[in-house]
């Protein structure tokens, strides 16, 4: 056998594989009387070892054999390919939020008197892990519940220097009629606008979308 | 594969006998009639006898009645546009013979097409009234040929589409192994314009329950029983005039005031006095052995 | 950045990735700020198509993008690496297939018309499960058929970027080219239309007019 036509089917066997191969492995690819001695596999092996001086993979011999794996230098940028999408938030986490904010302390029960609807556990981890908001004590009452308020990373991430620069409740009730330079300048906004058409499959699309609408809608006179 | 090639093999001589006994193509006499389980199965031309055996492989081979007809037609290099109808009929229903007398219920749909065959032959028997122009009324064959032809048309490109390269088949994904690396989480990004939102949403809903009239206070104060809570623990007493920051001025001075006696009105915390004049406390009520989770 | 490392980056996040790449995805692995443009991008993959030839594998753009596979023609060696043989398809289910990409979205009973035979559901079954097609809507005639098409999955397994690379289907000749005349290929027409006129047409009357409903209720879908 050529070597050539050799080395293309160890490469094509091993990158097609998945895992590692050993030498006896890559023999029985081929039909009796066809297979190559171990010293034409391994010489094909160590050309195709040399081949990869340019390129972005690299052969390496393993525990388990032979394997081609991402070379190590490009893994910063190769490993954005596991990163975890941004998901929207949903609109109930956003309500809850907001009333963590504006009535804070407050505790789970009492944003679901509010709400009408259960506030789910994972609702609750997510902000804590944003850390937007932490436990500032407990209600007094059976059960103890936790109390949470707001934090200043809160204050950072929406560009408030204290909460008093939210906007009163009356006019959050007219929330048409707020002023649209409020929102002006802040730069996530076009973040959101930009991302838009990615997020097309996502479950709340529904809620981004009416969002924008209504937004848009402020924003003709 | 080589089963199923080895069974297309046996149906097509098992077939070619058949044509011989109907068409007579010399040629093909000499054949066994089938292969059934490695054994030749002579043809019995008296009753046309099919081993049932044989009969299933047949079935299994055409894919309905419009497959069994183009097989007829091509088997005879016969132009579909010009087909003989009365002796491709009579093909046809030399195999419905044979099918009728063992697996009827899967033979419903050559049983149509028969029934449709005898109709265009039956059409094209009839004397073509005087006077009705040509084409008016349509060649009866029309609607077979169509069909004929669709069907056609669809088979080759499910062969076409057989032959393209199949992952898995012809060619495999390469992949190599992923390199190790911490992979990072991305939050998704929020305007505080989409959190207000949500908040008139839920006020709205709120306000059709009367008992729900949300007042809020001033977001100061809030802000701050939120940071004196913090503050406070439920295992030692923390003096009051510690809440307090000189440096805030009389506002800040009033916005704490009235976060506490918030704090108070919600039971969210106490306050102690032991003695008159004396030091007041802030505690958190409840046990003093308790430790606040945070 | 330097082509070099750019075309090493995208060839390990290929081959890393398990699966398809766009041009968006390839573009999201690099930070804001240091992504390279769309014809870079572009001639990053086509140097990287060129090197492949004279080796085992090829860069193939399909539907859901960019991916590294073996060569067509070291398949009978790389197959050996799986015991199992790959499955070979039934006609019945491939010309399933066939009418489905051809004539989608289609319904069951619309295959069944021009297929002349029923399409089982375990057919149907299949090809879902290999998410091969997929249920794009419902006819609105009663019991509201599923309507169905084929899926991005079906192109990448078929090496497809588009429907429009499936082959071409087969042209319809024209019916006008029916032979005129009716009778010639009939010896026993002529005996029979000189015995009997009358009787022949009775003969097969009940069958004909039974056939005739059933076809045609066939043919509403």
């Amino acid at each position: 056998m050529n070597s050539q036509h050799l080395k293309n089917i160890v490469e094509a066997a091993l990158l097609a594989a998945g895992h590692p191969l050993t030498l006896e492995q890559l023999t029985a690819l081929f039909a009796e009387g066809e297979q190559p001695a171990r010293e034409e596999l391994r010489s094909a092996l160590d050309e195709l070892r040399q081949d990869c001086g340019q390129r972005g993979i690299e052969l390496k011999e393993v525990s388990s054999g032979y394997r081609f794996q991402a070379k190590e230098a490009f893994a910063p940028w190769v490993s954005r390919l596991w990163d975890e999408r941004p998901t929207r938030y949903s609109r109930a986490l956003l309500e809850t939020l907001a009333l963590m904010a504006y009535r804070q302390p407050i505790t789970r029960a009492e944003i679901e008197d509010i709400r009408g609807v259960a506030v789910s556990s994972n609702i609750v981890k997510t902000l804590l892990e944003r850390e937007w908001i932490r436990v500032v004590g407990h209600r007094e009452v059976p059960g103890r519940p936790a109390l949470y308020g707001t934090t200043r990373q809160f204050l950072d991430s929406f560009n408030l220097k204290t909460l008093n620069d939210l906007p009163p409740l009356a006019e959050i009730r007219n929330l048409d009629e707020l002023s649209k330079d409020l929102f002006e300048d802040l730069p996530e906004a076009e973040f959101i606008i930009a991302g838009l058409p990615d997020v097309a499959e996502d479950a709340t699309h529904d809620t981004v979308a009416s969002a924008m609408t209504t937004e848009q809608h402020n924003h003709t006179p | 594969m080589s089963g199923r090639l080895s069974s297309t093999a046996n149906v097509e001589s098992q077939v070619a006998g058949i044509a011989a006994s109907t068409v007579e193509t010399p040629q093909q006499q000499e054949l066994p009639f089938a292969m059934v389980n490695g054994e030749a199965m002579a043809l019995q031309p008296q009753d046309l006898y099919i081993p049932p055996d044989a009969l299933e492989v047949f079935l299994e081979t055409f894919e309905g009645p419009l497959d069994l007809l183009l097989y007829l037609i091509k088997r005879q290099n016969l132009d579909i546009l010009n087909i003989p109808i009365a002796e491709i009929t009579r093909q046809y229903m030399v195999y419905i013979e044979l099918m009728k007398t063992l697996r009827l219920e899967l033979v419903a749909e050559y049983l149509v097409m028969a029934a449709m065959l005898v109709e265009i032959k039956s059409r094209m028997l009839l004397p073509r009234p005087a006077g009705v122009a040509e084409g008016e009324e349509g060649d009866p064959r029309a609607e077979l040929v169509r069909r004929l032809q669709e069907y056609e048309r669809y088979k080759k490109a499910a062969l076409d589409i057989d032959t393209l390269p199949q992952m898995g088949r012809d060619v495999f994904p390469a992949q190599v192994d992923k390199p190790d690396a911490q992979v990072f989480k991305i939050a998704p990004a929020v305007t505080l314009h989409e959190v207000l939102l949500a908040l008139k949403d839920v006020l709205a809903r709120a306000d059709m329950f009367s008992h729900h009239h949300i007042q809020l206070e001033p977001l100061s104060v809030r802000e701050r029983m939120s940071n004196i809570l913090n503050s406070i623990s439920a295992e030692k007493f923390t003096e009051f005039t510690t809440l307090f920051t000189i440096e805030e001025g009389r506002r800040g001075v009033v916005v704490t005031l009235l976060a506490i006696l918030e704090l108070v009105k919600e039971t969210l915390i106490e306050l102690i006095q032991t003695e008159l004049f004396g030091p007041i406390y802030v505690k958190v009520p409840g046990h003093v052995n308790e430790l606040a989770a945070s």
